[in-house]
């Protein structure tokens, strides 16, 4: 019988492995020692004279925001408008970008019957899509239209398209065929599996993607807004700018911001789990 | 057709009204969507945006990218000409040795554009003749310009103003007079001075010139060899600046991976404690999902401008924040990545008898590890991304030379430079980082 | 007391790579008077110098007055000025420019009512504190909504002038030294710089309101350092532009007449006018 | 053994339109499937002249599968013709490619419905291919396509379920709501691939006896893939069977011996199906004494 | 019907130690378990003296897995004992526990294997009670221990795919490497929960006379939940049968006669096992004529 050759070649095979292992792991290891000396040489500072003054900025903004008292909540409200702005532009952003995504996604996945030679192209394109940060493009919207959310708002969007497209045809990827062909067999038109087939086992997987964005995308609208694409980051740099002083408005903002992002994420799981949770009877 | 049993019945009429509300939902769903998107159209002032955006400028950009222009400047504080690419100091031609399509003989020039476009600059006058339209003369006066057209009304690229003369028959020939100096704006196609500096000995060589002088014995600078000084003059490039280019590049992917390995590195265990089914214990476990909330809800952005009073400026900074934000990130998935896990496998190897720390090594970490690892190589490329952005507003890098250079519009063609060599940093790291998970979790 | 390294911080709104060439030779003479390696740092804004200061992690920086004003009113303690560029003239000051459209058919503040009025950084001294103080003495109402449409931060002084040269806000403020011409938008400024650059016509907008004279910003020593460094660097920036004129017009950012010793008390009306928009 | 070809069997006289009940005969003439290298189905050929049930068996791997795919289209064939009325339908596109896979249902081994879907629509989804994209993209269906399918879920024995969702019902009633589906289709034909594989006894009973039903209610074919000796037994009319994708065999149930289902599976003489699920002889495990399977007697507590 | 007890069976004499050949005892001692309001398993007593191989019958819910999980102490019992060798291996804990889970080995339905493991590093999991944390920490085992593994899987006829991860294996190979994993464990006893219910019946055929093999040649208790009877009746020694949790019948394969059978399975008179995959009489589906399930025919092409 083989199997003593096959020992041999189980041996040597789990000794590479795990030489592997051992050189991916001190690779790691150096590239993060490496790293950290570098980049603390690089920096103004340093990590260890850093720490102790950890709590210092956070401190003084926190000590502001104490000696505001109630004045604290009438200065959150007072954001209010603008975080509302912001979550439009998200909101916009992340639906326009989603509705992209949805058929970039449909269009670039064999697993969904996509018309093959699209395929690669598609994916190439959402590549590039994803590949842009945000900032640029809305830097260059707001150099032609001028200061306003509609260019964070396209550029969110145009982001997003690709960052979900490439989300959503890796859940295409995973999904289970057989309806596919079920609804083949009954002779129905690929929209129409697309729809009935693809689309009900995607949705939670789309939708729990997409609440995820709107997360992200709430951020990244708001930091947008410290380029002058208005909302509540045009608010916060301001704030943070101004420093001491200003330091009771910058904790209403980052409390909104955070209760804001909260809010979305809790929506998120709870609307996740009502589509998912419930079909799990078996 | 009703069948009895205990259960409220289900009837023809229940189960029509259950499908009519589904085809109801699907199409009410989506025109509200569509609803909301029109309310937004109008409060963000859409149309009024339209109307008011400048898509001419939108081509200057396209066409700045990719085109240079020359100046040639007579200036009238001192009397001289001066020809400069991109009117900058540093790339200034000698006047003794002037490109070709620019003759200078002490106060007067004459600036040839091609196809018949001449400007003849003669003193404080300057004669524009652009073919099928006529000559344009402007002066430069003590208080503002005077223009002489020829007859008829005049075209709406020329504007005319008492005090500025400006005249742009094609979007490549420009003239501009005022009461300081005349301006002649000559277009090109590429990046000039890309390579090598407009003073550098190896300015205008071709490929195969520099390739047999990088291996010659003959050295340009007796202190280097060729090969170095090549490349040295590369990367001192004073109008593209290759070498502070390339550093903050790499500042930019260290203060990526920095954080996203630091992120991953805490975040795992955290997970755990962050997972039904490994913490019992609800008050930790509310009290680590809180944490990640806390870490993520804070923007990335917002605590690299936190760092910077503790630790500085520098890519130090901004990969702390990255770790900051992402521990919250990353943990909050691995949670759900536990939580998910298939419980027959650790069930199999509990069934050998194998003890907590054993079955989470091979009941869980294996079912985990694709996930761990496609994760953590996702949030590699998309830091990438943000490290330009927490860069262009604190930490440094790329993202900071991008911002600045968009900034003062100085040159379109250094921001697309830049831009373009961010966009091929960000495919390479996505493709790299595809790779590596294709490896890791599909491979071996 | 020792040191092992000495970090000067530039300030924001010129090119960054730009900034550190300039400041290249400052860098080397540093190195070279200290004995100790000297590192150059750029940031975004006027904040993260400031704030690199404030965390005692810069040595030395160039702030605008608002700018010192802020670390002032932050902690006293972090930094001490010690001297000021003076111009050729022998003047050290510049101006708050207001300026519109000249199509808008605003030729002053008058015309402004029910407009958008832009400001810049908000630790501008000319972008921001001095306009938001001496407007209102005018009797115009910076509250946004009271006489003014709305009252924005635009974020920088290169931002304010291209919102208003494409019309997205009426009028807004940024600085110049008033020497020389509108048309080449004065002889140093954020207007000459956005001319130079082209990315406004001079003869496109038109200048509505100048400020007062506002003080040149001092440079700052971080207090920690021993006195014996203090005392070297404000030697070394002192003598900057007599010994190396080329380094001079780098560090200055134009052709000036030097640096020239001053002292907190030169800062006080700012700091107090910062401090009362603070409450 | 006389009754096994290795190779296609004889073509039967083609019949040229419907036979007397107005039936339409199906030919399969030389049909193959390869894949790369691997031959699925080689050059199988017979006929189908009255509306019979026909089950193939085989084992894993002989090409059942692939054979009826190939009938619906969902595997495109590569060599031979089905001919359905004359017309191949193997060489139909588009439109009528599916308006064809409507005219032949298919229920699956695993069901192959849409598990999040409640039950009513995805019967409903059988009426597809006569519906207009956009009406069944905005999930609009009629109350008559409701009727028929609530009528097909009730023949069927699990109307109450209708408005569950799929994903919530048991493997069986997955399978009786897969055939609602088909029925709603309004077949010529409905194939079935394995359709008990996945269900317990109890369940694959009620299953059988629904195709079995419509079989004879309808005067529909149905064929019916099948890894079970038994029940090809009880059930069909015919019992095709395949081995390495040659037809080997055809022929009624009552042909189907030890010794021929033996060389069917390819099996030796140790393969004993009363060890495993089927049932011909009493089964002699290895070395154990007895088991008895076909004697029944006394139980001891 | 006498041999049916709905209650707990009477005990058996306990026997003190090992029997005869160095054997020891199990005992089963009214092992109950309680899921809320639902009752798993009910006071189940029985006692195996010998090496036997024991098949568990029920239908879906009775109660076997529980009542197999209890025995390996992956669910915990409410009230009973188990005894072994005199010692309750129910209150055990912390390593003795595991120590014990090691000398029952458990084979799961689904395998329960770790898919993206390679198959021989599966098989030495079965070794974890006897290795160090650390060690196994690093995933670094023997050379002995691979030696053992390969000999299990040679055992088992699929050494040739030691080195492929176990989730590229088919159904029938993933359940060998299962079995060696438990092979592995070298335990007194082997606990398999439906083995065969997810396999084809070649595939079943070849986990069963594995089983069978090493209860044999080892002489090792094996206990087996069946889902169908006529493998119980084939490879068991004994057959159990559970219903609604309660132990309902307990004896020798021959004495699972159809009734016998209805009665554990709470089926009605149309109930045909022979329908669907189990072989005691002749099937009668419905309507049919004739399957001649019993009656081997000669078969025409
Ligand atoms: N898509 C495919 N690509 C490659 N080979 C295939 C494909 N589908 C089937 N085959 C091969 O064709 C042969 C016949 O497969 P088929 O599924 O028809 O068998 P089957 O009789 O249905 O078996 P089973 O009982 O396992 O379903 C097998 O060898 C199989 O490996
Ligand atoms: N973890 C659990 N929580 C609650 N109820 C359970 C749990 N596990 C089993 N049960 C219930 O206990 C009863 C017995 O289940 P068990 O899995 O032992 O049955 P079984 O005979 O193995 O059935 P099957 O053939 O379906 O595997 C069932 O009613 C089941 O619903
Ligand atoms: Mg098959
Ligand atoms: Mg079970
Ligand atoms: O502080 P400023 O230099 O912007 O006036």
């Amino acid at each position: 019988m083989a199997v003593a050759a096959l020992e041999q070649e189980i041996l040597s095979m789990r000794k590479r492995r795990q030489l592997y292992s051992l050189i991916g792991l001190l690779l790691v290891v150096a590239v993060l020692v490496s790293g950290y000396s570098k980049s603390n040489s690089m920096n103004s500072g340093g990590f260890i004279q850093g720490l102790s003054k950890f709590f210092d900025y956070p401190g003084e903004i926190v000590v502001e925001a104490f000696e505001a008292g109630p004045a604290f909540f009438s200065l959150m409200l007072q954001f209010v408008p603008a975080m509302l702005e912001t979550l439009n532009i998200a909101a916009v952003a992340t639906l326009l970008g989603g509705a992209m995504a949805v058929v970039l996604a449909m269009a670039s996945t064999r697993n969904v019957d996509s018309w093959g030679p699209l395929i690669p192209v598609v994916r190439r394109i959402m590549d590039i899509t994803r590949a842009f940060p945000e900032l640029i493009i809305a830097l260059f919207l707001i150099f032609v239209l001028g200061s306003s959310p509609v260019p964070a708002m396209i550029a969110v969007a145009f982001h997003t398209a690709g960052a979900l497209g490439k989300l959503f045809s890796e859940v295409n990827e995973n999904i289970d065929r057989k309806p596919i062909e079920g609804l083949s067999a009954c002779g129905a038109s690929w929209l129409q599996r697309i729809r009935f087939a693809v689309l009900p086992q995607v949705a939670p997987n789309y939708l729990s993607y997409f609440l995820l964005r709107l997360e992200i995308n709430v951020r990244a609208s708001a930091i947008l807004g410290f380029v002058g694409a208005g909302g509540i980051g045009q608010e916060l740099r301001r704030t943070i700018g101004w420093g001491k002083g200003a330091g009771d408005e910058t904790a209403a903002i980052f409390v909104l911001l955070f209760i804001t992002i909260m809010a979305i994420d809790q929506l998120s799981s709870y609307l996740r789990g009502k589509l998912v949770g419930s079909g799990r009877a078996h | 057709m009703t069948v009895d049993t205990l259960e409220t019945p289900v009837t023809q009429a229940l189960v029509w009204n259950q499908v009519r509300r589904r085809a109801w939902l699907t199409v009410v769903v989506p025109l509200a969507i569509f609803t909301y998107l029109v309310y937004t159209w109008f409060a963000f002032g859409v149309p009024e945006l339209l109307s008011r955006a400048q898509p001419e400028r939108a081509v200057i950009l396209a066409t700045d990218s990719v085109a240079y222009k020359v100046h040639v400047t007579k200036s009238f504080r001192d009397n001289e000409f001066e020809v400069a690419i991109e009117g900058e100091r540093t790339a200034t031609y000698d006047n003794a040795k002037v490109p070709d399509w620019v003759q200078l003989s002490g106060e007067n020039g004459v600036v040839d554009l091609g196809d018949g476009y001449r400007v003849e600059i003669d003193g404080r006058t300057a004669l524009f003749t652009i073919p099928g339209y006529g000559v344009v003369e402007g002066t430069a006066t003590a208080d503002g310009v005077e223009t002489v057209l020829p007859a008829g009304p005049a075209p709406d690229w020329i504007k005319i103003d008492p005090r500025k003369l400006d005249v742009r028959p094609t979007l490549d020939r420009r003239l501009q007079v005022t009461k300081t100096k005349i301006e002649v704006h000559n277009y090109f196609g590429g990046w000039e001075n890309f390579w090598f500096p407009f003073r550098s000995p190896l300015y205008g060589m071709s490929f195969s010139q520099l390739y047999a002088l990088a291996l010659s014995s003959d050295r340009m600078d007796p202190e280097t060899s060729n090969i170095w000084f090549i490349v040295n003059e590369f990367l001192e490039n004073p109008d593209w600046q290759h070498g502070k280019v390339l550093t903050a590049l790499f500042e930019t992917i260290m203060m990526a991976v920095l954080g996203t390995l630091t992120a991953a590195f805490f975040g795992l265990p955290l997970a755990f404690l962050a997972a039904r089914n490994f913490t019992p214990s609800k008050l930790l476990r509310f009290g680590t999902r809180r944490l990640f909330d806390f870490l993520r809800g804070i923007d990335m952005l917002i605590w690299s401008l936190i760092f910077i009073r503790a630790f500085g400026l520098g890519p130090l900074t901004g990969a702390l924040a990255i770790a900051f934000t992402d521990t919250g990130s990353l943990g909050k998935l691995f949670s759900e990545a536990l939580e998910n896990i298939d419980n027959k496998q650790v069930e199999g190897v509990r069934a050998t008898g194998a003890n907590q720390i054993q079955r989470y090594r091979y009941g869980v970490i294996p079912q985990i590890l694709p996930v761990f690892v496609s994760q953590v190589l996702y949030y590699l490329e998309s830091n990438t991304r943000s490290a330009t952005v927490i860069g262009a507003l604190g930490a440094g890098g790329i993202g900071l030379l991008l911002v600045e250079t968009m900034k003062t519009s100085r040159d379109w063609e250094n921001t697309s430079y830049i831009i373009i060599l961010t966009i091929i940093v960000v495919i390479l790291m996505d493709q790299t980082s595809g790779w590596l998970r294709r490896k890791l979790i599909e491979g071996k | 007391a020792e040191i092992t390294e000495f970090r000067i911080g530039l300030l924001g709104g010129e090119n960054a790579s730009d900034r550190l060439r300039a400041n290249e030779c400052l860098r080397e003479k540093t190195e070279e008077l200290l004995g100790v390696p000297t590192k150059l740092f750029a940031p975004a804004d006027y904040n993260g110098v400031i704030e690199g200061l404030l965390g005692g992690n810069l040595d030395m920086a160039w702030l605008g007055a608002s700018g010192y004003a802020k670390v002032f009113l932050t902690d006293p303690e972090a930094v001490e000025p010690v001297l000021v560029k003076v111009n050729n003239d022998g003047s050290y000051g510049y101006y708050s420019i207001g300026f519109a459209r000249v199509d808008s058919e605003i030729n002053s503040l008058e015309d402004m009512k029910g407009k958008t009025f832009g400001f810049g950084d908000p630790n501008s001294t000319s972008g921001y504190l001095i306009p938001s103080i001496e407007i209102p003495k005018l009797g115009y109402s910076m509250k946004p909504g009271e006489y003014f449409s709305d009252v924005v931060f635009t974020g920088g002084h290169e931002q304010t002038i291209v919102a208003v040269f494409n019309g997205d806000i009426a009028g807004g403020v940024t600085w110049a030294d008033g020497l020389g011409e509108w048309e080449d938008g004065y002889n140093s400024g954020a207007l000459r710089k956005a001319t130079d650059a082209g990315l406004v016509d001079m003869t496109e907008i038109k200048e509505i309101w100048r400020s007062p004279v506002i003080p040149e910003g001092p440079v700052v020593l971080s207090k920690k350092l021993p006195d014996d460094i203090k005392a070297k660097m404000t030697e070394l920036m002192a003598n900057l532009v007599k010994e190396d004129k080329e380094c001079g017009y780098g560090v200055m950012a134009g052709e000036a007449r030097g640096f020239e010793p001053i002292t907190h008390a030169a800062y006080e009306s700012i700091v107090a006018a910062r401090k009362a928009k603070s409450e | 053994m006389s009754f096994f070809c290795n190779g296609p069997v004889a073509l039967v006289a083609q019949h040229d339109e419907h036979n007397g009940q107005g039936w339409r005969v199906i030919q399969f003439q030389e049909v193959t499937k390869t894949f790369g290298s691997r031959t699925a189905v080689n050059k199988v050929s017979f006929n189908i002249e009255k509306p019979q049930m026909v089950g193939i068996i085989g084992r894993s791997g002989a090409g059942k599968s692939t054979l009826l795919r190939m009938i619906n289209r969902l595997t495109p064939a590569s060599a031979g013709q089905i001919l359905f009325d004359g017309r191949d339908i193997l060489s139909l596109k588009g439109g009528m490619m599916r308006r064809w896979q409507r005219d032949c249902a298919m229920v699956f081994q695993q069901f192959n419905l849409v598990p999040r879907l409640d039950v009513v629509t995805n019967v409903m989804l059988g009426r597809l291919n006569g519906h207009g994209t956009l009406k069944s993209l905005f999930n609009i269906f009629s109350q008559e396509d409701v009727n028929s399918a609530l009528g097909a879920l009730d023949r069927l024995g699990i109307a109450q379920e209708a408005t569950k969702r799929a994903e919530e019902l048991s493997g069986g009633q997955q399978q009786r709501v897969a055939i609602a589906r088909a029925l709603m289709q309004d077949p010529h034909m409905i194939l079935a691939d394995e359709p008990i594989a996945s269900l317990d006894p109890m369940n694959a009973k009620i299953v059988m006896d629904a195709l079995r039903e419509i079989h004879e209610r309808d005067n529909k074919i149905v064929i019916c893939n099948l890894h079970t000796l038994d029940t090809a037994r009880t059930y069909c009319d015919r019992v095709i069977g395949m081995r390495d994708g040659f037809l080997v065999f055809d022929g009624a149930p009552e042909a189907l011996t030890t010794a021929v289902a033996r060389e069917i599976y390819g099996a030796d003489e140790s393969f004993n199906e009363a060890a495993t699920s089927t049932a011909i002889d009493a089964g002699q495990s290895g070395s154990r004494e007895s088991a008895g399977a076909m004697t029944p007697a006394a139980a001891a507590v």
